[in-house]
């Protein structure tokens, strides 16, 4: 299936065989329908004061998750930044789950230590959605090198954002990476901002797959609205780092269709880029052209819409009704290995 | 004299600094047109323009040191790092280049430079995103550390930081941002080093600074209430540290309490105990206690979070319990 | 049970931990070619060849970061940061994440891996090199701070650090590397968080760690000749914090110094006297004091450095003050 | 003189009209002649305990430092890192006071408090030698901005070595140099290797100067042992800078000749590769292209050594004979605004 021999997988997806079955195209459409439908939900519950902290969403990323997670296997690992929501869908969590790691309750994927933005997953080896910039991108570099140590055949994907990229642990994790023949594949999700920043206030080069050139690894830009594009470029570049063992960079373009989080008007947006964005939205678009292929007809559309909106109600209901962790598990996790002497006093508590 | 919020106080003052001073401007990660990721900024780039309001890339160590490279050259930077917990990514450039450059060259130049940059947990941002890691500068010499708790002081402080030709901390709060206070409105520099007696006590001493003298403010209220007088020690400086201004209190007071939102090992308050039993050792009528943070890594949960973190009714345990020890009453 | 130097012990242990388990392996600037800045991996390139033994580029966020993500995949590194100074360019992923992982994400995924870094002023290498910032690291829950301070404990230490599953962060010292004493031929791994009287004394506690330890156990000696009897506490563990043993030791004495390479305003020693103040109350004839570092940027300058440090003599001077404060004779 | 019309202003430098002139020529082979004799006298005072601390040494990178100096403007700001004895001497502060800082005397530049690693002079605009690797690179990055922000003509050289290539201070530098527009020159000093790591197993692009294409930057690599060629490089790269307010990228190649620091014997440097090295000795081979073109004679170079030797005697002598700074001046350099309450306090004094 992939393209293993070529210089420039990511770039080959036009010369694939044979066309998506239509079974896919609509598994993968109920997938981002999934992911949009959560991410609306988890919108609604941040302002219904459900969910707190920040809280930022994957609208418009959906193929692109769509894709990088139908390329990636499940013994791969994946590392995200804080906006992974989707990608813990799309990695096979229950929304059950996920969302109630959003309400902070124990049955969420990090028991409510995390949130919206640490969301962490053992079965599925989703080692973790990260809140400091570019934090993911050595720890995922890392686990890479866990696997070539052990001569393994996983890979390890790591995500980030497009802004990330002028951040010093980019550099020195690609460089490492390439230094040391990481099976790895770096995918920046260029969503054309970070906040309220351009790519090109922020980059110098903006064409950031480009930027793969200064560690002599190879690069690729794919559109991030293709899920089916997103697929192949992804799979080319991963069954590329497990047989060479070789770094990818590969970059993703799509649009940001809110806030850079929940409660973010995006002001910086003037009403016509507003207006452009919920003409550029890739899920109706996608829904549009399942239609005229006659993939999926209306009717379909809105029976799979219920299903998913009934499963996203019911994470939500799941959520709501969990318990919150019990205060008395509060110093359960500063320790792996507990020790005498270790502090476990509450504010009021004196010392002695 | 207006009532204005803490945010309102940082904003003007940097705007009348900017205004009096062509030397000084900003810095940070999305300062301009988002107009801070707190809106300390708003209206700033639309008056100033992007030479004075000057959005970065997110590159904490790189625009740091940047600004510390300008401020080698006499301009006056005002950095703002979006919370404190990011700035561990600058730390070798404040710590290593802004605070040892005047030192290590023999004081042949100076880093007039100011750090902006707010810590709180009590959000629910978890454990990256929570902490109170001023502790890290207040022990660096060669860098201030100022935290001031009201939007007087935000004004004052923020204006003497500004004019000071050394490198220095200044230190917001989450929690603060929307609280209000009067602000005079030709506010004098504040003095840099100077604790405050914010309320008189003749029982006890409570001691905090940022977000907790606020909570020792609302405690020795309710204390007041049942009859105890506690007197209410706003650090403001963390370094320069203002030891006389605390040892003094607690020479008057016999006994003291800490409030602090870091944790409590090795933190903050740690000095502060430290400086009272050897500065007022034969006044003391009972141990210093000191009411922090709990020390794990700061949970989402809000349950947790709020079993975390120290409190006005926390205090107020502590507060009786030492005067209890005292064997006064 | 032969006598080695510090060096030669960490390097023995290093060996032994990699010919026991495969999952561990070193990784930092230098250590092999070069066979480490401070030859603490004389060797061990040769003998176990680049998979095991991993130079790594200029990029300390970078190799720390990469370190701690293969601990998530429960491997063992143990990575060299040349000297602590330079961990401040790793402190982001030191404390954001080595320290969080485990608790953020609900005990899930532990993170076994230690950074060894010597820290250590006295060798006229300049502010940016001479610092002691094993705060920043000892103030953090979630890691583990080790800082031995005679190739006996190095060795137990570093073994448990290494099979512990939780980030340490081991500190060494510059000037130990060279000091000689005995260590045992199938040393136990050490009790992690256990402070230790290493020599028992009734008039006084002094309380040390790292190189200090030596100039406290250098100080009692003199004092003995002087019919002084000083007792003295190595902490080893700065976190966790063994404070059980500091406060029992100074509520037999009465009284206690602390000894500290840091500078003193909020250093080490701020916890430990807050903390005797708490513990043992009643017991206190005198305040603590603490001898530590002046607070200045290091000058390279070798009589401004000697000035600076503390030494044996500042530490007795300290001693007999304290002892004079008791009014005990 | 300066091309300042190229596109890549430091390959032009054959197509130069006019041959250096032989006093020109001369004055640059006594400036090497200077650093190198000045380094040696460096080592021998270090071996004495004369100069303590850690001590590198530029001997290899002679022509380097003379030809990039030669170009550089005196209104011009220089940032380097801890190998900067040469640059100091280049730039033109007298040796006397170089040397007396290695002794850690009060009469040297940095008046003892920086040593070897830490030479300071506002005259000459040295803004200092500076330890921790990268460091330099956001400062005199934000030396640039504040040039640009006043509308100055100024320029920035900020001289690094090879292996700070992979550190992130190196990427976020040049990446807001170039999206700002700065006036600077970063200059990389190949001398192949970082310690005992070399290029290939630190970077991933061990072709240095390629990597500022990550930030859109220009770059050019130039043999830095030939000193008029990196005159003419950087020349036309500073001139590019100050004209058009673009940062440039600059890498010169020049070997290492002895150890990373006075200490290092070197031991990962086989016996051959030790004795490839003094034949690579720059400095032997422009004296005898000097002497075979007639411009300097045997004799005439063993006067001009003669003099160099003098002033380095004169120099250590001076160094010598200088006065420890005085310890009551301890407190004096903490803060440039003093302040109440600021700690005086030596190592045995109580805090009250
Ligand atoms: C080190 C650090 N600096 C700043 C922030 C604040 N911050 C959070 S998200 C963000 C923008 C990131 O942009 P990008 O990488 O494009 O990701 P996106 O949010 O668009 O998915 C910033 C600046 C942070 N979390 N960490
Ligand atoms: C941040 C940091 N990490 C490590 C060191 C230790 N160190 C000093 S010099 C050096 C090698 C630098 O190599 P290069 O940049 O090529 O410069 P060169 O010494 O060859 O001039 C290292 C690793 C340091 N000073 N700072
Ligand atoms: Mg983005
Ligand atoms: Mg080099």
């Amino acid at each position: 299936m992939a393209d293993t021999d070529t210089r420039s997988p990511a770039r080959s997806r036009r010369t694939r065989r044979s066309k998506p079955r239509p079974e896919t195209l609509v598994a993968y459409y109920r997938q981002m329908l999934l992911i949009r439908r959560f991410e609306e939900r988890a919108a609604r519950a941040y302002t219904e004061a459900k969910i707190g902290g920040y809280c930022h969403l994957n609208l418009g990323e959906e193929p692109t998750i769509t894709g990088l997670m139908a390329a990636l296997e499940p013994s791969d690992y994946l590392f995200t930044n804080y906006r992974e929501h989707g990608y813990a869908l799309a990695r096979g969590i229950e929304a059950r789950r996920v969302m109630a790691e959003l309400y902070g309750r124990s049955t969420g994927v990090s028991k409510g230590w995390g949130g919206s933005m640490h969301l962490f997953d053992t079965g599925t080896r989703l080692l973790g959605g990260y809140g400091i910039v570019g934090g993911q991108l050595p720890l995922a570099t890392g686990a890479a090198l866990a696997i070539s140590y052990r001569g393994g055949d996983e890979v390890v994907m790591c995500q980030m954002g497009d802004g990330t990229t002028n951040i010093g642990a980019f550099h020195e994790s690609l460089n490492m990476a390439a230094l040391w023949d990481l099976p790895i594949v770096y995918v920046v999700i260029n969503n054309g901002l970070g906040m309220g920043t351009t790519v090109d206030q922020s980059s110098a080069e903006p064409e950031l797959y480009r930027r793969a050139a200064a560690y002599r690894i190879e690069g690729a830009r794919v559109d991030g609205t293709d899920v089916i594009a997103v697929r192949e470029a992804a799979h080319a570049a991963i069954e590329r780092a497990r047989e060479e063992k070789k770094p990818f960079l590969l970059e993703t373009t799509s649009p940001r269709l809110r806030g850079h989080s929940v409660v973010d008007p995006a002001r910086y947006r003037t009403a016509e880029e507003k207006e452009q964005l919920k003409a550029a939205d890739p899920l109706a678009r996608f829904a549009l052209e399942l239609e005229e292929s006659g993939v999926l007809d209306a009717e379909a559309r809105e029976k799979l819409d219920a299903e998913v909106k009934a499963e996203v109600d019911d994470a939500a209901a799941f959520a709501d009704d969990s318990p919150h962790p019990d205060v008395s598990t509060l110093f359960d996790y500063t320790y792996a290995t507990p020790v005498p002497g270790e502090s476990r006093r509450l504010p009021a508590d004196p010392v002695f | 004299m207006a009532t204005v919020t803490y945010r309102q106080a940082l904003r003007d003052t940097l705007r009348a600094e900017m205004l009096r001073d062509e030397d000084v401007f900003l810095m940070g990660e999305e300062i301009g047109v988002f107009e801070g990721s707190y809106k300390i900024t708003e209206g700033l780039l639309k008056e100033f323009g992007p030479r004075r309001v000057r959005d970065t890339p997110i590159a904490e160590e790189g625009f740091v040191g940047a600004a510390i490279g300008a401020a080698m050259l006499g301009l006056r930077p005002v950095v703002e790092i979006m919370t404190i917990n990011f700035s561990l990514l600058a730390l070798d450039q404040i710590v290593n280049h802004a605070a040892k450059i005047y030192g290590m060259f023999g004081g042949q130049c100076s880093v007039p430079m100011v750090i902006r940059t707010p810590g709180g947990g009590g959000q629910q941002l978890g454990a990256t995103h929570s902490q109170n890691v001023e502790l890290f500068y207040s022990f660096i010499p060669g860098l201030k550390v100022l935290a001031p708790s009201t939007p007087a002081e935000a004004s004052a402080m923020l204006k003497a930081a500004i004019r000071d030709d050394d490198p220095v901390l200044f230190l917001e709060n989450l929690a603060l941002y929307n609280t209000k206070g009067e602000v005079p409105d030709d506010v004098t520099p504040a003095e840099i080093g100077r604790a405050a007696v914010t309320r008189e006590g003749t029982d006890i001493t409570i001691i905090a600074y940022s977000r907790m003298a606020h909570v020792a403010a609302e405690v020795a209220e309710k204390l007041a209430a049942d009859g105890v007088s506690a007197e209410v020690v706003d650090l403001r400086s963390l370094r320069p540290l203002d030891r006389e201004t605390v040892v003094a209190s607690v020479r008057r007071t016999g006994c003291a309490v800490i409030a602090e939102d870091d944790w409590l090992t090795y933190g903050i308050g740690a000095e502060i105990a430290a400086t009272i039993q050897e500065g007022a050792f034969d006044w003391l009528d009972a141990p210093v206690r000191r009411v922090a943070m709990a020390e794990v890594p700061l949970p989402y949960s809000k349950p947790l979070e709020l079993a975390a973190l120290p409190s006005a009714e926390s205090l107020v345990t502590a507060v009786r319990d030492t005067l209890a020890a005292t064997g006064r009453r």
